[in-house]
């Protein structure tokens, strides 16, 4: 099958908010697209503007950024 | 509760009992009885495989009985120690039925059917109290009729309701709405069990269902059991068909609970019960009607009650943001009873106080905020402990020494002592062991004075 | 985070490559639709082409890093929350609309550093290639020349090019 | 171990099955042979259960034979298992902090069960990135702080003075100021306590004799904090004290300044003879009423739940039903009315007294706040919500209930120890729930109606509560704080322009004088590892370690390539 565009989102998650909310979605066993890349931060404060501009200069379709 | 479960200092003992304490302040005997939980606690990981092949359903008390968890169970999803426990009244192994699927799952051979209640010692300088509270059963009170309406549920069962990790996943559906579905359920798999009795008949004699049904009215197969089985299946099968399609279209009208009722000082402060005010519930309804609100924007809650007593810090506030932003109106009056109108909406009879009318209003649910009931067993660890209860069975303390139970050297925090709301109880459990380590500090100092 | 999602609209990137969600930590199947709808979003929007957007894209990043958007972005609450000794407090739709005249300016002052550093141009050739009218060109291009991030280069029979300078 | 530098790192992965939690939805062999081919990487092990007494033995085994100087477990999320891991990292001779996760558990195979390849796609670029990451970790200690044995408690009435007690009771050191000349606070106001009845000057004296009399404890009366400097374990506080200005080092303080009564000017006509406060009420008990009083008034919510003050401040309704009893003791056949919006009596005693007072015969009067009552010369207009009709009562005497209010000095003391304060003044806690008696920076602790209006039986629990939390520090005589700090990773850039200062919720940033002129200082103690002073910094001269801009970088740019 044609490769069927698969996006790739660079993903930042705040330690305390909503990277606890993923693990929950985890333990939880909800599904969703494995189209995300993350990265855990301290704090969704530390996610300098630059960065976001940083993934779509490295290849990543779009960035999300939960705090 | 990951920091209590991790803490070196910490020996957390679940799942067990105090059974008897000897002693005085500073140091206590205290014998405690650690039930078997059937799974050896340093073994288990709390991966949760065993409990995803159990095949025995139970209803899940963590969620109120509303939905159902296995006989090998986490009490609930993230709970700790992640260890789990098999339910011996329920555990088909445990009540001589073949079974064992847990032990054949679990990797790390944590399962153990034949483990025993241990009995350990305790030495300890002092003891806290922190037994909690139940929650009021309200079907006590007759006319509010909360066994009869299935619409009618308690503060506790609207939380379960309508959290992410509940029963219903968030969404409001009403009780009644629920039990709808489930019978759906119960439809579709016997009209698939019927489906397939019918098409094994029509593979063993290569015939239609429709055709053989003809010639059997018209007599053809008369005496043959078989055949009369076979006949019986096919003309029963439209039936369920039918209700099971009209169910489904009913289903098709239901939505999300939409108009909401909030029933205070259910149990409280009614000389029946308790004639004490249980201070979290008329937060607790306010928190509750502003999350359904936002669950589902046009949702309307009404909150009935003598006073609302929204007194803690930015409590006033939040309640006046609810009135404005989440759809809610407090109504002054004591509602006097529940019934039952059309569609299974409780209607509420009430006076409304400042119109000096007497109102009934139709609602999809009605919420209970239950009292703040001492603990079942607070009466006999009670008796084990040697400590007071105050006239409505809450450890006895006074107001200079709000922590100080009767028993030196034993203190009490949170709704063990009195109805409070979370932060008092968290507030509390500090003064609590701040009291502890005063007693023990003291009996240390004393010591090294007598050694000295 | 509002001004990266302003600077992709105005850079043509499109601020749907990029969202900012609350999710606190007992929200997991809220995390879950957040995760799943961008995920939807992004499968429409397609591959992100970065070569055809390397030039607005880098004028972002040098927009970003400027000084001028840096200290707007951290005095958010002196400006907007404490009063100054005058007790004047700026509202927040001034402050909003101030950020959002300054982040198109330096947007367009990165692109024209971008732009010239493939080599001199005049400005009626940078107006083309930026697609924005002349006199913002110029407006911008003489900020950058007192800045000393531009300078003249020479002229090519009449008009003057310019050319980017190391600030 | 040698130093690290950048051509001897050799990174361990350690992916983990969790039983089948994982292997079960991802494809476990291409995981490690693709680690196997990561830069760096030298060895890569599966195991069963990582996080169980066996994995931790293989991980440990791992590092010693293969000389691993940086160590990644692909399994669950890090924060439950990260300490453990890093626990063993250490007992195994590494550097805890060359340690990183990879989640490909909760975030990957169980949210993708049915997507295998892609699933496993995911879990190789996480892994990816976690290696980029490691790559360019470094070693980082723990900071420790040790804590000077002594506590500094600024109010001295019951709440202070119950903390004071309680902390010296334990055996530190404590130091109570107080800016009245007595002790005791509100105590000495008032007449009578609720529910029990007992003098408030007898309790008063009682926990003044004590606190006098306590050798760990040195009393500073008339006397108030007038400079303060440090964080959490070294607190240099300068103390103005009727006897000159004493400097003296702290470990932890307490906030127990308690609140004062809102005096009604202008409402209802207050006049402070006919038409008084609830205080002014119990100095006439405490006198002994005047019998010719026949009538009294009482109002509820006199200036609070309005715009000014939107907030219910708890402890008045049980305060006006208390002096109401008072008086019938002391005017069996007085005629009481108390003129209510809602009747505050939440709790068990409360309702008692509540229930008690009416069967006294005390009148409860509904209003709106629509249409409050109007006070005239010698009685009260008011319009009963609950009988639909106006009254008129006689009042010999009209007893407001007004609320507390922060003192003015509130806001003196939070700029002074960089702790905020709410809307209303009172100060404001680290987490209303789970964090009631801490601030949001360490070492500060609150009780009392410093923090709300609180009854007795609250302030002494709360005052008992703030010494508990206050003594952990103390106990441990040290503070251990996670090495994720901000740190100023390009000193030339920084000129010290404060914006990060300002930003820092844990007033963790101050500026300083260096040899290169005014610089930046990080109070690496009371950070928290945010990373929004870095983010802020126009001059991207701050950094945090363990996520330093270059390692993010990394990641980003590993992220971003395509799986091989």
């Amino acid at each position: 099958m044609s490769k069927q565009f698969k996006p790739k989102i660079l993903t930042f998650l705040c330690n305390w908010c909503a990277y606890a909310a993923a693990d929950s979605a985890g333990v939880s066993r909800l599904q969703y697209p494995p189209t995300t890349r993350v990265i855990r931060t301290m704090c969704s404060a530390r996610v300098d503007p630059v960065f976001v501009v940083k993934g779509l200069k490295s290849g990543f379709d779009s960035v999300f950024v939960g705090g | 509760m990951l920091d209590v479960g991790r803490h070196p200092n910490i020996e957390l003992l679940a799942y067990s009992e105090v059974e008897k304490v000897e002693g005085q302040a500073v140091d206590f005997k205290v014998t405690v009885r650690r039930k078997a939980r059937y799974v050896e606690e340093d073994k288990c990981t709390g991966c949760g495989a065993c409990a995803e092949k159990c095949p025995t359903a139970v209803p899940d008390a963590f969620n109120e009985g509303l939905g159902t968890r296995k006989a090998i169970y986490n009490y609930f999803a993230q709970g700790i120690p992640s260890t789990h426990t098999i339910d011996a009244d329920y555990c088909r192994q445990l009540n001589g039925k073949k079974c064992g699927i847990c032990e054949k799952t679990c990797q790390a051979d944590a399962i153990n059917f034949d483990q025993e209640d241990r009995i350990i010692q305790l030495d300890v300088g002092a003891i806290i109290v922190a037994a909690g509270y139940d929650v009021f059963d309200p079907s006590l009170i007759p006319e509010y009729r909360y066994k009869e309406i299935s619409n009618v549920v308690t503060a506790i069962e609207f939380e379960r309701f309508l959290s992410a990790s509940g029963p219903t996943g968030g969404h409001l559906d009403r009780p009644s709405d629920r039990a709808v579905q489930a019978e759906i359920a119960g439809l579709e798999k016997r009209v698939n069990k019927s489906q397939r009795a019918l098409e094994k008949f029509e593979k063993k004699y290569e015939e239609g269902s429709g055709e053989f049904y003809k010639k059997y009215e018209a007599g053809q197969y008369k005496d043959d059991e078989d055949y009369k089985k076979w006949a019986d299946k096919y003309a029963g099968h439209p039936a369920i068909v039918e209700t099971l399609s009209t169910l489904k279209r009913k289903v098709e009208t239901f939505t999300v609970a939409k108009r909401l009722a909030f029933i205070q000082c259910v149990g409280s402060r009614d000389f029946r019960f308790y004639p004490f005010c249980s201070g979290y519930c008329c937060m607790h309804s306010i928190k509750e009607a502003i999350i359904a609100n936002e669950h589902e924007p046009e949702t309307q809650s009404t909150i009935f009650g003598m006073d609302i007593r929204a007194v803690g810090k930015g409590f006033e506030e939040y309640k006046v943001r609810g009135g404005n932003k989440s759809g809610i109106s407090y109504m002054r009056g004591r509602v006097a009873e529940i019934t039952e109108g059309p569609d299974n909406n409780p209607v509420v009879t009430y006076e409304n106080t400042h119109e000096r009318k007497v109102e009934s209003q139709e609602f999809d649910m009605v919420i209970l905020a239950t009292a703040c009931a001492p603990t079942k067993g607070i009466f006999e660890l009670a008796k084990i402990l040697g400590i007071e209860l105050n006239k409505y069975n809450f450890v006895k303390t006074s107001p200079q020494s709000p922590v100080d139970s009767t028993v030196p050297g034993i203190f009490v925090c949170g709704c063990a002592g009195s109805p409070m709301d979370v932060p008092e109880s968290v507030a509390q459990a500090s003064s609590a062991a701040e009291r502890a380590a005063e007693m023990v500090f003291q009996s240390q100092s004393e010591k090294e004075k007598a050694v000295a | 985070m509002e001004i990266v999602e302003q600077l992709l609209d105005i850079s043509g990137i499109g601020r749907n490559r990029m969202q900012l969600r609350w999710v606190s930590s007992a929200e997991g199947p809220l995390f879950a639709d957040y995760i799943t709808q961008f995920s939807d979003q992004t499968k429409e929007l397609g591959p992100f082409d970065l070569k055809k957007f390397m030039l607005p894209l880098a004028a972002v990043e040098r927009t970003l890093m400027s000084s001028r958007i840096r200290w707007l972005i951290g005095i958010t609450r002196e400006l907007t929350d404490f009063e100054n000794v005058y007790h004047e407090k700026l509202e927040e739709e001034d402050y909003k609309r101030l950020l959002q005249q300054a982040t198109e300016e330096e947007y367009h002052k990165a692109m024209i550093v971008e732009v010239l550093r493939e080599g001199p141009l005049s400005v009626k050739e940078m107006a083309e290639k930026i697609r924005l009218p002349v006199y913002t060109i110029s407006l911008r291009l003489n900020e950058l020349e007192r800045h000393g991030q531009a300078g003249l280069s020479g002229y090519d029979g009449g008009t003057p090019k310019f050319i980017g300078l190391a600030a | 171990m040698p130093d690290m530098k950048d051509e001897d790192i050799r990174i361990g992965v350690f992916i983990c099955h969790c039983g089948s939690n994982i292997a079960g939805y991802l494809d476990m062999e291409e995981l490690s042979e693709y680690a196997e081919k990561l830069p760096h990487v030298t060895f890569v092990q599966r195991n069963l259960y990582s996080c169980s007494e066996a994995g931790i033995s293989e991980i440990k085994k791992g590092i010693m034979e293969h000389d691993l100087n940086r160590v990644i477990v692909a399994s669950c999320t890090p924060r439950t298992h990260e300490p453990l891991f890093r626990s063993s990292c250490a007992e195994a001779g590494l550097n805890p902090y060359l340690f990183e996760m990879v989640n490909i558990r909760d975030q990957c195979s169980w949210v993708h069960m049915k997507e295998r390849e892609d699933g496993t796609d995911k879990a190789k670029d996480q892994i990816r990135m976690g290696v980029a990451k490691a790559a360019l970790l470094e070693p980082q200690e723990p900071i420790m702080s040790d804590v000077q044995i002594r506590a500094l408690v600024i109010g001295g009435g019951i709440s202070g003075m119950t903390a004071a007690l309680s902390l010296a009771n334990r055996g530190y050191e404590v130091v109570l100021v107080e800016k009245e000349k007595n002790l005791g606070g509100m105590l000495n106001q008032i007449y009578k306590l609720a529910p029990t009845m007992t003098d408030a000057s007898a309790l008063a004296e009682e926990k003044i004799r004590a606190v006098t009399g306590h050798p760990n404890i040195t009393l500073f009366t008339g006397s108030k904090v007038n400079a303060a400097q440090g964080f959490i374990g070294k607190y240099q506080i300068d103390i103005e004290t009727e006897s000159g200005i004493k400097k003296i080092d702290f470990g932890v303080i307490l906030i127990a300044t308690g609140a004062s009564v809102y005096t009604p000017e202008g409402l209802y006509g207050y006049d402070g003879q006919r038409i008084i406060t609830q205080l002014e009420m119990e100095r006439l008990l405490k006198k002994g009423l005047d019998q010719g009083i026949k009538n009294i008034v009482m109002i509820q919510c006199v200036g609070s739940r309005n715009e000014d003050r939107p907030y219910c401040s708890r402890i008045c309704c049980q305060t006006a039903v208390k002096n109401a009893m008072l008086i019938k003791n002391q005017i069996p056949e007085a005629k009481i009315s108390i003129l209510y919006r809602d009747m505050q009596m939440y709790g068990v005693e409360n309702e008692e007294l509540f229930r008690d007072s009416k069967a006294k015969g005390i009148r409860y009067i509904n209003y709106d706040s629509v249409q409050p009552p109007e006070v005239e010369s010698d009685k009260v207009r008011v319009y009963h919500a609950l009988l639909g009709r106006e009254m008129l009562l006689p009042a010999d005497l009209v007893v407001l209930s007004t609320p507390l209010i922060a003192h003015e000095d509130a806001v003196e003391i939070s700029q002074l120890l960089r702790i905020s304060i709410d809307e209303n003044g009172f100060f404001l806690e680290g987490h209303v729930k789970l964090r009631p008696l801490d601030f949001a920076t360490d070492g500060i602790f609150l009780c009392g109606s410093a923090h709300y209006p609180a009854n007795i039986r609250e302030a002494v629990a709360q005052g008992l509560g703030a010494a508990s939390r206050a003594s952990i520090p103390l106990s441990q005589g040290s503070v251990v704080v996670e090495p994720i700090i901000s740190v100023l990773a390009n000193e030339d850039a920084c000129i010290a322009c404060g914006l990060c200062v300002a930003l820092c919720p844990y007033g963790a940033l101050e500026i300083q004088k260096t040899e290169k002129g005014e610089k930046v200082h990080v109070i690496d103690v009371a950070c928290k590892g945010c990373g929004c002073c870095a983010a802020a910094c126009p001059q991207k001269a701050l950094d945090i370690t363990h996520f330093r801009d270059r390692q993010i970088f990394a990641v980003i740019e590993a992220g971003g390539a395509e799986a091989q």
